[in-house]
């Protein structure tokens, strides 16, 4: 199910109005069978998938939160009998055994992913290393929509009731509702449980606010997913696909055009997924902070997919590079290589595993996997050299000029964009032979010999991309100045806006089918 | 508050009238050389009500000539084509017209019997378009989709037609609000000449029996015109292409007998019409022009006349007026277009 | 049809007397020629040593190359009252390996040159070598007994399909099957002596049944095109000129290789009257080619799986088609009923799209040594609940038009569900081949990323493509990868390789 | 508490660690220096700062961090 179908946009509009109708009581068991509802109609058995997830995770952190509830009952009441020593190690014991729920509750979750999404991409690999008579057949499995993000979402509150951040929900259609909310199944974002919790099984009033922020975002969201994104994915398509053709900067125009394609498809989607939870009364949690404007990588993995970078941060960086065996080869190495190197050895491993992750997070494929990779050493390299930069700018003092500024964006955008191709040529060696062709085979004549006219955009297509580019960017910097873009109290301006933009996201929305004037020639009798 | 409630009135009005207007600017006019899609909605425009009502596809509306009817004979007459009009459409917009008069007359092609399912979507479109909603429309809106279309794109064409922004040409504005008659009474002359040439030969098929689905829309026309009180009548116009199979001709037959209708196959009565074929036909055949549609009319005519006993209007003051005015329009359509004819 | 006939080699015993002389097969090459007398002796003669050696009513391997001798051979084993399976060299090594596997023969044919091969295979039987075999003193009374005893639904061969899911598997084909096969397709596509086969398709698949046994049953002649040539389309068709061939039976990325070339504005098949094809659809834009070139030659569509022996419906071209329809697979042979099954097991409608299921004695006996997946597509007739009746599930959807013919309308694996949509890329296909500048083309979806990828080749960049394509589809259905290869990958009988493609 | 300032201060020279209240909120110290904090934290006072205990709260200030550290000893 995609945001821009005629299905999902009546499957949202009916369960909001009914939402504050109902009884407020029923509003997050409202949300819950419609979440239901979502997935079903996709597809019934993808509700086997999710629910197997739900299952384990709610009876895994029930029996966590149980052994909690009586270490703690049973320190209490021998208060004044036990030892320091006998408490540790009443608590340790009961940690262990809390590890062991945390174990089956992940390697359910996270087989299942594995399982659904990976099992043909390793037996792929494995055959590439059998003889020709050894090889595995590939397995015919169907993969549940967002199972990435729902098993994402569900391991995050596993881990956090281990670690005894949250208490575990003894609700289990609270919990699933958690597991299965229907706008964050297109594309996330991932949701920790502890922000999600209150607004969504809160009672909502109908909040003039609410609607109105989420509406904006909504609307926001299709006029660069249905205007900008829709309308340029195919020029990206055909880019990508002849590479004998559209090779040396054919190949750079299909950088920048899939750099503008994934904002507005990924970030218009966001908004839409906020924009509902919104109008529902539910908050989720940022995913975006103008990526477009980062200065560096680092800032920009801080800026872009949020809850993704946050999400390896917290559950793989984090216990990687802190666990005992890490710090023991930390202190190891720092004897035996010395400060320098000693140093780095945790973070440098620790990150090449969360950038392995997150490529493979992204889709069964050596592409992903290498374009994480690829961010892994652009990082770990603007990192080293982190200390020539400060004496650059010690030197040059063009650090807060406002137009060194520019440059270090653009960079950041270009680099960024760069290492994104990995994700639209067929396989790596390809990726890498294009980038390069951007660089030996400069032909800026493209530009104006009408070669750009060819790849399934119209003069008129480019007309509305440039203005979507000027309208989003101009967007963009006065939210980045006054960090919002119209006052709440605007009301009058605010709607004439949306309606506004609701007239130019249905008419020159890039949906349907085109009008063919041939089909409709009379033709026949 | 009372300001945020004038201001939320206001900026809904601004919404649906905005997109309101840009529906209408959007959708095709069909006002140039394609005119069928116009056809439809040109009906609500009758203030009078017609003794005979023409339904089918363009076996009627281009063969037919209403003001021959009206000045022979003094009938009025209305013909509800569209292009490749499938008979459940001819069927709902029966059902439609019935809301609005009561003819004592109904004159079905059977043509399109030979369809059993939706077929395209462009001719669908023509035909709904211009259909004002009731429940006739969206049961035949349901009856006519391809497995491509949505219902939705029929309520909110402007689904449909958004990209046309792209080739909006001064008509689309010129039309926007008031559009030109492109037929009277619902027919669509031509003056142009071009005789008949051969025709490839009958393809044999496996089946010569009709759909289930395209009888039922028969059987439920003949119950409508029933609980009316209204005369059914079934004719296949005299056009020997595309090939009407005398199987099917059999079965048609043996259908009106059984219910007691009257069914008339024209083919064979060309000669005994008047028909030309070297000149009465603009497209080698199978459509007839003015000339053929003003014999074919004439003949008729006179068939109902004396069967039916319907009376002559010519000094009916009701209609005199109404078609004064209609044959002047026919007559400027007709020197219309052989202008352009000759200018071709 | 001759309800006497209860062997196949009967077609042979008979025509041998009548046609003697005449070449039954030839590849092109004068020394190789096979004339009915030598076939009839050297099968006979294999048949004879067959039995002396004490191999009866089981697998006989025959791993020669494509030549008219393994044909002989093939008969060979029929006349032994065994049941031939055929492999080649061009094969893929573990699919030969897994057929030695599942068969454990006793017994093998090779050549000269596959017998050194033999030796690295993991085959520890009898190899006999063809050279010598006929030369094997004929025992008639032997090979008389045979005979006698064989009744008609003994099999004739195993030939082993891919199937969807990769794993070779073995279709066991009765005398009776097949013999219902040649009378009715003869009769539609209207063989005579005076027929010309040029054989396409590699011998170890069942679509060469075609030009086998209908050179025998009239005395016609095949010549076996050797298989370089279809990568050079003028020399092929110069090549069907030079021996004559008014008839082919080709799978159809075989003929548009001819057609997308332009290879007839340079030559034109001179003797060519009837094309007859199969196993995929043809883009109308190339049949048209195809008809403009040879106005007065016949066009028929064959569709069957192997499993019901070879074809078992047909369509005779009768009508010009638009850019955008399928050529229809029409109706059954004779003696073959089509069941058109919806998701719930029952007929469908006019119009509604179901399940093709084949009913009747085409049927073949069903896998070897795989009982399991024999029984999960040779099913009890849903529709009969009173007495046995087999049907096979061909797992192709279909339907039918205005018109009462079947179409074909796409394999079951092939109607995807992507973005909510019910999308079938054999539709996509379609519209992409009309577009001027394609060669061919395919559409496969890749599950785990949710993505359709079209892969053609052609004189046309993705960009034109684009531009085409977003006229002509909604947007849903526009593939998220188009890429443009220099050939597409063909599978050993011609067919595009669409597992390979998907693993691109 | 000096040690602890001493490995911050180590890290960047240019901070005020005790006054410093919103060291992760301003995006003082990212998660490269957390690490490297924690493994030297691990090495000068023999304390193992578990993965859950990386919260805002607990890195915002040198202060909190030392009382992290403190609330850990205690415990073992």
């Amino acid at each position: 199910m995609i945001f821009t179908s005629a299905g999902f946009i009546a499957a949202v509009i009916i369960p909001a109005v009914l939402y504050y109708l109902l009884p407020k009581k029923a509003q997050w068991p409202l949300l819950l069978i419609a979440s239901i509802g979502f997935y079903f109609a996709a597809d019934k058995r993808y509700l086997i998938f999710i629910f197997v997830t739900f299952l384990a995770a709610y009876i895994c952190t029930i029996l966590m939160g149980r052994i909690d509830l009586k270490t703690k009952a049973y320190i209490d009441s021998n208060k004044d009998k036990i030892t320091k020593e006998q408490k540790k190690e009443v608590k340790g014991r009961a940690k262990t055994r809390k590890r062991i729920f945390l174990i089956i509750g992940l390697i359910i979750a996270l087989g299942i992913l594995c399982v659904t999404k990976y099992t043909n991409f390793v037996i792929d690999n494995i055959n590439l290393l059998l003889k020709d008579g050894s090889k595995i057949r590939e397995m015919n499995i169907i993969v549940p929509a967002a199972i990435s993000y729902y098993t994402f979402q569900t391991c995050s509150y596993v881990i956090d009731v281990y670690r005894g951040k949250t208490t575990p929900q003894k609700n289990p259609f609270k919990l699933m509702l958690f597991v299965s909310f229907f706008p964050l199944l297109v594309q996330g974002p991932i949701c920790r449980y502890d922000d999600l919790a209150p607004t969504l099984f809160g009672e909502h009033k109908l909040l003039e606010k609410n609607i109105s922020t989420g509406l904006t975002r909504i609307i926001w969201g299709y006029f660069k997913k249905v205007v900008v994104a829709n309308r340029i994915a195919p020029a990206v398509i055909a880019l990508t696909g002849d590479t004998d053709t559209y090779k040396g900067t054919f190949v750079f125009v299909a950088m920048l055009f899939y750099a503008f394609d994934l904002y507005c498809d990924f970030t218009g989607g966001i908004d839409i997924t906020i924009g509902i939870s919104k109008v529902l009364g539910v908050d989720v949690k940022e995913n975006f902070n103008l990526p477009y404007f980062s200065k560096n990588i680092k800032e920009y993995w801080n800026r872009w997919h949020i809850s993704m970078g946050t999400w390896f941060t917290d559950y793989i960086f984090y216990p990687v590079s802190v666990c005992t065996p890490m710090l023991k080869l930390s202190k190891w190495s720092r004897e035996h290589l010395g400060q320098k190197i000693g140093k780095r050895v945790t973070v440098y491993l620790a990150s090449l595993l969360v950038w392995f992750t997150t490529g493979l997070w992204h889709g069964p494929a050596w592409n992903f996997i290498v374009w994480g990779l690829m961010n892994y050493v652009v990082i770990m390299a603007s990192q080293e050299l982190e200390p020539l930069y400060a004496k650059f700018h010690g030197k040059f003092k063009v650090k807060d000029k406002p137009l060194y500024g520019i440059f270090e964006i653009v960079r950041t955008i270009l680099l960024m964009s760069m290492i994104r191709m990995f994700d639209c040529y067929r396989n790596v060696p390809l990726t890498f032979k294009m980038i390069g062709t951007m660089f030996t085979k400069v032909n800026l004549k493209i530009f104006s010999d009408g070669s750009l006219l060819g790849i399934g955009l119209t003069a008129a297509d480019y007309i509305v991309l440039a203005v979507s580019f000027v309208i989003i960017l101009t967007v963009s910097i006065i939210k980045n100045k006054r960090g919002h873009v119209i006052s709440d109290n605007a009301f009058t301006l605010r709607y004439s806006l949306l309606a506004l933009l609701l007239m130019g996201v249905i008419v020159f929305g890039a949906y349907g089918t085109g009008y063919d004037m041939t089909q409709f020639i009379y033709n026949q009798f | 508050m009372k300001k945020k409630i004038i201001a939320s009135i206001l900026i809904i009005i601004f919404l649906t009238g905005g997109l309101w207007f840009l529906q209408r600017l959007l959708m095709p006019k069909y006002q140039g050389k394609i005119v069928e899609g116009a056809m439809i909605e040109e009906y609500y425009k009758e203030t009078e009500g017609h003794d005979v009502l023409f339904i089918g596809d363009c076996e009627v509306y281009e063969n037919f000539s209403t003001m021959t009817l009206w000045e022979e004979y003094g009938i009025t007459s209305y013909i509800r084509g569209s292009s490749q009009q499938l008979i459940w459409q001819s069927y709902y917009l029966l059902e439609e017209t019935l809301k609005y008069e009561k003819p004592k007359v109904v004159v079905f092609n059977v043509l399109s019997l030979k369809y059993n399912k939706p077929q395209k979507e462009a001719y669908n479109r023509m035909t709904l378009d211009g259909m004002k909603w009731s429940m006739s429309k969206v049961n035949d809106i349901k009856a006519s989709m391809t497995e491509e279309e949505d219902f939705i794109d029929y309520v909110f064409p402007i689904l449909r037609y958004h990209s046309r922004w792209q080739e909006l040409t001064s008509d689309d504005f010129k039309f926007l609000f008031e559009k030109e008659p492109v037929t009277v009474n619902g027919y669509y002359l031509r003056t142009d000449i071009m005789p008949q040439g051969e025709f490839p030969d009958p393809m044999p098929l496996d089946d010569y029996s009709f759909g289930e689905n395209a009888m039922m829309y028969l059987d439920k026309m003949t119950a409508l015109c029933k609980d009316e009180g209204i005369e059914l009548i079934l004719i296949k116009a005299p056009i020997e292409y595309p090939y009407w199979y005398p199987e099917w001709d059999e079965q048609v037959s043996s259908y009106a007998e059984e219910n007691g209708l009257t069914y008339i196959n024209m083919i064979p009565l060309s000669e005994e019409i008047g028909l030309d074929m070297s000149h009465d036909t603009y497209d080698a055949g199978l459509h007839l022009n003015v000339y053929g549609a003003e014999k074919l009319a004439s003949y008729f005519g006179q068939y109902i006349v004396d069967n039916y006993g319907l009376e002559d209007h010519r000094n009916d003051p009701k209609y005199t007026k109404i078609y004064e005015e209609k044959i002047k329009l026919y007559n400027k359509m007709i020197e219309e277009m052989n202008n352009i004819t000759e200018e071709e | 049809m001759n309800m006497q006939q209860r062997n196949v080699m009967e077609y042979l015993d008979k025509t041998v007397l009548q046609y003697p002389d005449k070449v039954a097969f030839s590849n092109g090459d004068i020394k190789s020629d096979l004339t009915f007398a030598e076939l009839y002796k050297s099968s006979r003669a294999i048949g004879s040593l067959l039995s002396i050696r004490g191999y009866y009513a089981e697998p006989v391997v025959v791993f020669m190359k494509k030549h008219p001798n393994a044909v002989s051979a093939f008969f060979g084993c029929v006349y032994g009252g065994c049941y031939y399976v055929p492999i080649d060299e061009e094969m893929p090594k573990f699919r030969t390996e897994l057929i030695l596997q599942t068969l454990k023969p006793r017994v093998m044919i090779c050549d000269e040159e596959t017998a050194e091969l033999s030796r690295g295979m993991d085959y520890d039987g009898e190899v006999i070598l063809y050279d010598e075999a006929i030369k094997t003193a004929i025992d008639d009374q032997r090979l008389g007994k045979i005979r006698d005893e064989q009744i008609d639904t003994d099999p004739i061969y195993i030939v082993f399909t891919s199937g969807s899911t990769g794993i070779p598997k073995g279709v066991v084909a009765c005398h009776r099957s097949v013999i219902d096969y040649i009378e009715n397709l003869s009769e539609v596509l209207e063989f005579n002596h005076e027929t010309r086969f040029a054989n396409q398709t590699p011998l170890y698949f069942d679509a060469c049944l075609k030009e086998l046994y209908p050179t025998l049953k009239f005395g016609a002649t095949t010549v076996i095109v050797p298989k370089q040539l279809f990568m050079f389309p003028v020399k092929l068709v110069e090549f069907l000129n030079e021996h004559k061939v008014n008839t082919v039976c080709w799978v159809v990325s075989a003929l548009t290789m001819i057609s997308s070339f332009k290879t007839f504005e340079k030559v034109k098949p001179e003797y060519l009257d009837n094309i007859a094809f199969g196993s995929e659809v043809f883009p109308i834009k190339q049949l048209n080619i195809w008809r403009e070139a040879l106005p007065n030659a016949g066009f028929t569509n064959l569709y069957g799986p192997t499993e019901a022996t070879g074809m078992c419906c047909y369509f005779k071209v009768d009508r010009e088609f638009d850019l955008d329809d399928t050529v229809p697979i029409g109706g059954p042979f004779r003696n073959t009923r089509i069941l058109l099954l919806n998701e719930k097991n029952e007929l469908c409608k006019d119009g509604e799209e179901g399940e093709i299921c084949v009913v009747g004695t085409s049927l073949t006996m069903g896998y070897y040594k795989n009982f399991e997946k024999t029984r999960e597509v040779f099913v009890q007739n849903p529709l009969n609940d009173l007495y046995p009746e087999l049907i096979y599930r061909t797992g192709d959807i279909g339907k039918r038009n205005s018109r009462g013919e079947l179409c074909f309308v796409s394999r079951k694996d092939y109607q995807i569900k992507h973005m909510g949509h019910r999308i079938e890329l054999g539709e996509i296909e379609v519209n992409v081949n009309n577009i001027e500048g394609i060669r061919h083309c395919c559409c496969v979806y890749d599950k785990e990323k949710d993505k359709i990828r079209l892969f053609y080749s052609g004189d046309i960049e993705t960009g034109e493509v684009i531009t085409v394509l977003k006229d002509k589809l909604p947007r849903y259905m526009i593939p998220n990868k188009v890429e443009k290869l220099d050939r597409l990958p063909l599978t050993a009988n011609g067919k595009i390789d669409r597992k390979k493609l998907a693993s691109m | 508490m000096e040690e602890l300032i001493k490995i911050l201060k180590d890290l960047h020279p240019d901070v005020d660690f005790d006054t410093c209240e919103t060291l992760i909120d301003d995006k003082i110290l990212d998660s490269f220096d957390i690490v490297s904090v924690i493994s030297e934290i691990n090495e000068e006072f023999d304390v193992v700062i578990p993965a859950e205990e990386i919260i805002p709260e607990n890195f915002n200030s040198a202060k909190a961090l030392y009382a992290l550290i403190k609330k850990i000893e205690d415990e073992d």
